[in-house]
Order: C-alpha cells, then structure tokens, then sequence
C-alpha cells in the first residue's frame, strides 16, 4: 500500500471556537477532520461552555506547507485571548494524495 | 420570615444545596452532560409552551404594558451595571460590559425558581410571564457589547456573538415553545401536559441538584474575584428587583407577577450572555462574569432574593 | 380541510417544524445524541408494551387477517417501489434495491404520529397495530436485498445485513415490548403506565423536534438528488398508502386503523433499513436513499400524508 | 408457587430478562452511558426522597431497632462471606476480602425491586425501608476492607477507598434524598411527586432492561469463575436473607418489611463497593467479584430470591 | 524504564464499520485497541448513523509488521465504498513486548 | 511561528485511576492535559467502572525529561495491577515554552 508522508495538525481549544476555527483550516486547505469532545487543563482555566473544562480536539491531515499555514493562522488568531494548543507531527498516511 | 423558611425547605432549593455539598466532599457524584442539555431543553421548552397556551387566552391589551416594562428594564438594567461596575469596581471596559450583558439578560432557572416559589404560596403569576423572559433575553446583551465599540476598544466580532444571542438554544426553544404553545392552545396541548406539567418541578429539583454542583466549582473562584464583585452581585440585583417590583405593578402586573418579574431582571444569565460576550469581547475575563452570575447572584436569588422580592411586592402592592 | 388543520396546529408537527427552523437558522440548539437515543429506546418499548396488553386481550381471529395483510405489502411494496426506481428512474441495481428497501420497511414515528393524529379526531385505531409494525419492519428490507443478488451484481455481506436487520435495537425493542406487554398484561402494566403511557405524546414531541433538526440536514441534499426522487418520496407513498387502505378495509381494520396502516406501509424506514443497506448494498448511495426516506417521505407524511390517508380511508370505509 | 409466577410476569423482571436476550442475539441495541447514569441518579434520589417523607413521619421508637439491625448485619455478613470464601473457597485473602465487601453491602435495585414486587402482592414495607439502605451500604465495605490490614497483606490506599465509599454518588443521592424529604415532608414533597413517584416503576423498567444487558457480559464470565463461586452467589444470599427475617422479624418489622429487608442483606453491591475494592484491593480480581455480585447474586435475587424470602418470611411471621 | 519502538495504526472510520474493523485488526496481530467517538467530515458525505459525520476513531500500538498489515488490509477492503482514512506513526511504548 | 519540539505522552487507563494519575502527572510537572473518554480492549479484561472497557485517554504535551519520569512512575505505579498504556513520540508544538 503507497504510503505518504504528511502531517497531523491537532488543535485543542474551547468548545466555543469549533465551528470557527474548522472554517479557517478549511480556507487554509484542510480537506478533512476529525473533531474529539475532550476535556482538559492548562494555564487558562475557566470555559463558558456550561461545563468547565470542555474542549474540542480538532485533528486534521495536511501537507506540510497547509500544517504551516494553519498553525501560524490559528496561533495568531486566538493565542492571545482563548485557551487553545496546537502540535504537529509526521504520519504516513494510506492513499495521502487524497488529503492534500 | 416564614415566607424564607418556606423556600429553605423547598426540594428545589435542598437539592441545589445537596449539589453543592456534594462537590465540597468531593463525591464522584457526576451529572452527564447530554442529561443537562436534555433537562434544560425541555425546561425552555415546557415554559415556553405554557406560556404560549395562556397567551392564546390572554387579551393583548393586559400583555402589552408589562411587556413594554420588560424592554424598557432590559435596556436599562445593563447600563445601571455597567456604571456600577466601571465607576465603582473600577473595571476595565471589556470587564464591566462582559459582566453588564450579564445582568441585563436573564437567568431561566431563577424565574422559573420563582414561579414555583409563589406557587407554594398559593398564588400565581400572570400566565404570559414565559413571554417576558424571552422579550429580557436579548436587548440587555445587545446594549452591553454595544458599549466598547462606542468607546471604540479593539473587540471581537460582534455580528457573530448578535448572531450567537438571537438564535441561541434558550431563544430558539423559548420562543418556538411560546409559538407551538400559542398555535396549538389549551385543548392540543391536553395531550402532552402530564409530560411537560406534571413532570415539570421533579425534573427542576434534578436540574437544580446539577446546578448545585457546576455552582459549586465557581466558589471556588469567589476568592479570586474580590469582595467588590461579591457586593455587587447581591446589591445590584436587589437594586434591579426592587426597580422590577415598582415598573411592574405599575404595569399592572400581581402581587405575584411583580416578584416574579423581579426574580427575572435581577438575575444574571448564564447561558446565551457567556458564549456572546466570549466571542465580542474575548478580553473580557470568563471567571469574573461567571462567578458573578452563576456563583453568586444565582445562589443569592434561589435563597433569599426570590422571597426578598415577593416580601417587597407585597409591601408595595398589598 | 379541517382535518389537515387539525394535523398542522398539533404539537408534534409543530415541534417538527421548530428542528427544521431552529437549524435553517443555525441555532446552536444541539440535541445530544445519547438523549436521541434514550427517546427511541423509549418510544419503541412504549408502543411495544401497549400493544402486546392490547393483544392480550385480542382473540386471535381479528387479529390473523391484518396480519396477512402486513407480510403480503411488506413483500409488494418493496417491488413496486424497486421497478419504479430501476425502470422510470433508471436508478442502477444497487440504489434501486437500496432505496427500495427503505420503502419496504417502516418509519415507528410515522406510525406513532399517525396513531396520535387519530386519537385527536376521538378515533382510535385497532390495539394490536404495534404488532403489525414489527411484522411489517424486516420482510421488505429482506426482500430487496435479495434483488441485486439474483441479477448477481457483486455487493456486500447479505448475512451481516440480515442480522443487523433481525437483531436491530428497534427490532428487539418492538418485539421485546410487544412479548412483555403480552404476558404483564393489563393489570401488571398498571404501575408503568404512567410513565409508559402518560408520558409518551411529551416524549414524541421532543423527539419530532430532534427529527426536524436530523431532516433540515438532509434537505439540504434535497438538490443533489434531483426532481425523480422527490416526485418518488411523494408519489409511491402515497400509491402504497391507497393500496394499504384498501387491503387494509378488506382485511377488516376500522377506518381510523386502515389510515394508520397506511401511514405505516407508505413510510420509510430510517433506522432499520440504512444500516443493513449500507452493509449489504456498500455501492448504494446514502444521500440518496436517506434523503428519500428522511428528507422527503417522512415530512410528507407527516405534514400532509397522514391526513391525506385518514381522508381517503373515511372515503373508502366510511 | 403464584407467588413466583407473579414475580416473573413483572415488567420488571422481563425486561431484565429481554436485556439478556438483547446481548445473546448479539443485538446492536446500545443503552447510553448518560442515560444509565441519568436513571441510577434519578431512582437513588427517588427512594431517598419517598424514604425522608416517611421519616418524616415515623416515630423514632418504630424505627431504632431496624437500625440497629441493620448495622450488625452490616458488620456479620461480610465476616460470613469471608469466612466462606477464605476457607471453604480457599480463595486468598484479596479476593476473600474482595467478594465479601460487595455482600456487605447492598443492591438498591435488588431492594427497589423487591419493594415493587412486595407491592404487586398488595402489601408495603415500612417507609423507613430506605433509610436502612443508607445504613447498610457502607459497614460492610469498610469491614471487608480491613480484614487484609489486619492480616498485614500489602494493598492499596484505605484512606482513599474509604472516601471513595462515603462520598460515593449512591451515598449522596440516597442520603441528600432522605434529608431533602424529610425536611420537605409529605405537602411540599407534593410538587415533585408525578416526577419522583408515578414515573418511578416505568423507569425501573428501562433501568433493568440496561442492566440486563451489563449482566449478559459478566455471564460469559461465569465458565472462568468456577463451580464454588455460582454456589456462593446463590447459597450465601440465601443464608443472609434468612437472617435478615429471623432478625428483621424481631426488631419489629412487618412480613413484607422483613422481606424486603432480606433482599437488602443478601444483595451484592456492584456499584459502590467494586470502585473501593478496586482502589483497596488492586490485587482482588473485578471478574471474580463483579461476575459473583452482578452475574450470579442479582439475578438470582430479582427472579427467585425475592419471591423466596417473601415465602420465608410469611411462613416465620405470619 | 524500557521504551519499545512500535506504531500506533488510527483507523477513522464509520460507525457501522466498527466491530467489523476490531475483528479484522485482531486477526492481523493487534494484541489490543483504544476506540474514541468522534464526528468528522472528509470527502465523502453522508453517513447512516442516525447523526451524521458521526466516526469512530481506532487506535492500535502494534509492531511495523502488524501495522502495514492492518494498513493494507483495512485500505483494501473499505476505501472504495467506505468513509475511512488511516494513518501511522512510530511511539516508544513502556512494556512494548506485551503488544507484540 | 516559533515550534518547540515536545513529547506528548499518552496515556490509556481505567476510569477510576483518571483524577490520581492526572495529580501524578502534575507532580511529575506536566502543565496541562487533554481527556478524552475511550472505550478498550487490551490484555485485562474486566473494568469496574459501570460500563466495561470503559477507559480514560490523558494525553499531555512535555519535556523530554517530564516525559520520561511520567513514563516511570505511571508505569511503576500502575503497571502490576491495573489496565493501563502508556506511549509517547515527539511532537512539534507552538510557543512550546509555554508548557514546560
Ligand atoms: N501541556 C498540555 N498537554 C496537553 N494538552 C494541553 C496542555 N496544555 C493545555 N492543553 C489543552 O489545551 C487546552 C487549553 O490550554 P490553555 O490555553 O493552556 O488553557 C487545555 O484545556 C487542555 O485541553
Ligand atoms: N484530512 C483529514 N484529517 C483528519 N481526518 C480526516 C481527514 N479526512 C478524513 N478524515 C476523517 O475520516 C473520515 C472519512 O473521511 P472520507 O472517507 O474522506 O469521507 C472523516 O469523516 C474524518 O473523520
Ligand atoms: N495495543 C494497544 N493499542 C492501543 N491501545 C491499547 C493497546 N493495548 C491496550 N490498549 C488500551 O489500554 C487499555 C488497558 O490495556 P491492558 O492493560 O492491556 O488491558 C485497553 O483497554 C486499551 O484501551
Ligand atoms: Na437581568
Ligand atoms: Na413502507
Ligand atoms: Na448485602
């Protein structure tokens, strides 16, 4: 089976933010995603979603350069003012031309 | 005085304390979530289909005023909170309109907290109060994230979080309740009353045993928010009561209807305000407007607002 | 005329209706999928155990000719509905035999809508109804999945797809309710009557207005699948509702029981039916044969279907 | 011999019974975590509830003696399944241990059950009944636990489990329900009653139907766990019912509140005491304990063991 | 503590397709899975889960050869008329020799 | 946009150790964590949380060193007695500083 290497971008963020930010990966060239209901800490603590603590973990598969992309876009976006992290790592993915 | 004890032996009030206790002895006690979406969309949805049924019975002309009352106290509410808090508590803007827009909306459980309350007093409310709440909800928060852009602070997008407060799920299942409520009238609306009726104060106690415990979780920031907002979340909300109290009769609202009308200005919304002042005013610190709202207006309402209101009317109107 | 109206001011279709709203407007009303799940759990065990008290009660001979009924449409109408695919549709084998299958089985909360739309002319349909549900739900999956098979085109799995069919929860909860109900009988059902039977238009009410939101989505495909599947959701329902209310009459069903039969022979199945399609047919599209039953037929019905059908059996019968 | 049969044509029973069947037909049918901790929530408050409103209203001197019994069986009966199983069982002093925690303590649906059936008889057990549950969930644990302390047997932490025990969600809900009832007393508990009272049976119905299904998986467990412990889970139960009568009895109670109470004692906890073990005992085997409480003790209870005591207690008190 | 190299295999996939799944990447080795719902959007649409973009997330830590294994298998059997992607990536795992 | 190289370190285990092995992971001087819900199968069978196979996914984004000493005391903690994986690979993260 071909394999390619690409990579997984993992955003996770308030819930409040996932339709938003699955919009921007989208425009950023993202051709798929997987989204996770999580919950989590980190150095921001309260959500207004009705229970604290509910994140979103958005997944997507991306050429290197769209990982890029996505990460300054969304980084710059909402560093700043929400609760959000963002890792990348390389995958060899099943039939990848399909998601670039 | 007995009319406090009234509402401290309340199951509605007990099981709100039984939540909080729970999170304080750190029970394993876990309310799923999907359960808390449920409960309060049928709550929404049940007032919303009672008021609807009584409206369909109600002449406009006894409607029209204290709805009037309700816009005119919707605006106004959240203007006197942010001076409040911005003058006084010495916010900055973001901080005092995020915690405006609270206080301008209105907390759904409390009213209905409060309907229940003259109920086991033996009164009751005017049958289009549902009505009033979902008139409350909107305009306060609108008027509150107007303020930074008038005073031009950089914010972010209003258009969404407008989009986010009119079409939120407390509106959609208040007024589409209201609406089926009012088409389908007293005798449709036969079939589905043991659902939406008889069941309505048991799944409350549920609901408010939850409440209770995300309740809870906020006390613990009670310390990081200072004794100003502390004050400003009981002394505000009376402020706000007791104006309700005097428009309403005026409005020619009940003795009952008035504390009714009061418990809802005077509350703080904790679900449509949140999500839209985190998207218009992202700078705006979560655990100052929930800690307000939902830690302590809230519990301070449930407890000792909702009869503080009912004494007050009753004074002014008996 | 009056009796359409009736169907349009009743809760159940106006909750419908406020899904459908509440997503062309992009609410964030959300149900959670856990409550969807729990309703029709509910829903289906609910019919099942009142039908199986009401068979209980039921000499054998009243009820042995519906049945026929049921398992001869549950084999006709999935043909009738593949030959129209297949030969005015010029669908392929495998969306043909797929989309036949939903019609060859039958949608519970069409069943349930119906029964209700009855009830609240003062009618009442035959008891054992429940019973010619679960009759009625696996015949006409079986029968076309069988299609494909015979022109042999290579597809999936038709074991897997005929235990899903056979082992499915609605399967197992219809007839696990109706087996219950029959042996508790009356007098045992007594104490969970209330919950079972007081509770239930309620409960059909939050579920329709989840159903809305499910539909909205698929109305959105409503483009992609074009003109022929539209007229198809309306057209064969309603040839299938004529058919069951003939034969429905002839088998002896009241009027009130034959336009309830043939809401259920005319409906859709979407629980049952795309599951073993999308295991046994894999090359049948989804979006068409759920946007047929889903997005087309069941608002149909629901609307105006039901209705429509009650008309023409009090033609026929009356 | 009738009063067997009644309990196995009990809506209750068989839906358990079609929970089982659901599993071994490998049917896709999936109750949701939420809604199965929804409902464990919802009838724990409920009993509390109904058992604070008794209270309320019970004489203290009615209600001593009962208590007091309950807590010496709390502390005997788990001394008597460890007995059993360390020395008869010759199974090693975690899992002694282990197994013996869970027949200390109790099965609020083995006691809800066995309330419902006693009611189908056209009897009532005391109103206090639930009080005793209270009281008997936590003594025996905590006996249980110790044994491998003393024993000095390395294992996990006490501390932890203990809390684990106390401030566990059946604690909470049983006792928080007790409390708010009692404070609440018959007329304010009035409200609330449709909710907590009516709907009560229906949702024991689903609630055994889930459990079914939870039980069908420890059943293929039963071939790993041996022949001794399918005899300890039917013959042990046995042995502390009867106790529970003869002593039951003598405190006061009444036949069907002697029999009830036998449901009680000889139940197994699979709620409450697996979490604590599991902490306390890391050693001890879930499989073996969970597989005895919830594979062999509770269906043995709910469809023989309740009907047995009734007949046992009829015999000694009538 | 003793690191292993292995591969963590993700499978996403339709809900439908699940135990089916399970099945096949035991048989190819798998000692063991972790399996996550989640929602998802890709190039193919609809789903017949009664919520759409309704997924399931599998995950499996398994030896290089266990993992092209699942990989050639589960592509070759489901993407042609399934929603499915796969990925694979290296992680140390503590006590690797037991999923071997 | 300024990526650290990290470890994220994932751990699967039953429900009921989920709130002890985040304060370990603390001590062990993780900042933040995700939590997902997962159900599992692996060489242990039985779960007592209510449903079985029920587990919890703590995933946390760490040094190199935190990494490893997470590795060791989970691990060493929980190993013997309990249903639990641990595994790790190096993940690019952005403003990485933040979470060491
Ligand atoms: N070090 C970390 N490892 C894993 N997840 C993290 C970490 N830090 C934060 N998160 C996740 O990202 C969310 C936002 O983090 P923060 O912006 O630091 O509050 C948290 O709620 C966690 O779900
Ligand atoms: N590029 C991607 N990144 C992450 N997940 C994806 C991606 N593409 C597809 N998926 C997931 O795989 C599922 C099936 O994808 P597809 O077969 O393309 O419809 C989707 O529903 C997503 O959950
Ligand atoms: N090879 C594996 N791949 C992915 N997850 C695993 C694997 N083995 C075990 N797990 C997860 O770790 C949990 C405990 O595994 P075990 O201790 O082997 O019973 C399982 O319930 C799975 O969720
Ligand atoms: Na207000
Ligand atoms: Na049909
Ligand atoms: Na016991």
């Amino acid at each position: 089976m071909d394999l390619t290497e690409l990579f997984l971008v993992t955003i996770v963020t308030e819930r409040i933010l996932r339709d938003e930010i699955i919009d921007l990966i989208k425009d950023q060239g993202s051709k798929g995603h997987t989204i996770t209901d999580t919950f989590g800490e980190g150095s921001r603590g309260t959500r207004v979603s009705d229970f604290e603590g509910k994140n979103v973990k958005i997944e997507t598969v991306v050429s290197r350069e769209v990982g890029n992309k996505i990460i300054d876009t969304v980084s710059e976006a909402y560093f700043e003012n929400y609760a959000v992290i963002v890792y990348a790592h390389p995958v060899k993915v099943v039939r990848g031309d399909k998601y670039i | 005085m007995e009319t406090l004890l009234t509402n401290f032996t309340s199951p509605i009030v007990l099981a709100f304390v039984l939540g909080i206790v729970a999170k304080l002895v750190k029970s394993d006690l876990e309310f799923p979530r999907p359960i808390y979406q449920a409960l309060s969309i049928y709550l929404l949805l049940a007032i919303g289909l009672k008021g609807g049924v009584e409206l369909s019975t109600t002449p406009f002309s006894e409607f029209v005023w204290p709805a009037v009352a309700t816009l005119f106290l919707g605006i106004l509410t959240p203007l006197i909170a942010y001076t409040v808090l911005r003058h006084l508590g010495k916010l900055d803007i973001d901080n005092s309109a995020g915690i405006a827009a609270h206080y301008g909306s209105v907390s759904a459980v409390t009213f209905i907290a409060s309907i229940s309350y003259v109920e086991t007093l033996g009164l009751s409310s005017e049958g289009f109060m549902p009505t009033l709440v979902a008139l409350l909800e909107v305009p306060g928060i609108i008027v509150a994230l107007m303020i930074p852009q008038l005073s031009n602070s950089e914010s972010g997008s209003l258009k969404k979080a407008f989009h986010e407060v009119i079409t939120g799920s407390s509106i959609v299942l208040l007024l589409g309740g209201l609406v089926i409520g009012f088409i389908a009238g007293p005798l449709k609306f036969e079939s589905v009353k043991p659902f939406f009726v008889s069941g309505f104060q048991g799944a409350l106690v549920l609901f408010l045993l939850e409440l209770g415990m995300i309740t809870a979780r906020r006390l613990e920031d009670l310390k990081k928010v200072g004794f100003f907002l502390l004050g400003f979340g009981i002394v505000v909300p009376i402020i706000h009561g007791v104006l309700a109290i005097v428009i309403g009769l005026w409005a020619g609202l009940s003795v009952a209807g008035a504390s009714v009308f009061a418990a809802m200005v005077s509350s703080g919304s904790y679900i449509a305000a949140p999500a839209a002042v985190r998207i218009a005013l992202p700078k705006a610190s979560p655990t100052l407007y929930l800690t307000a709202s939902l830690g302590i207006t809230f519990p301070f309402n449930i407890a000792l607002g909702i009869p503080l209101y009912y004494i007050i009317a009753a004074w002014f109107g008996g």
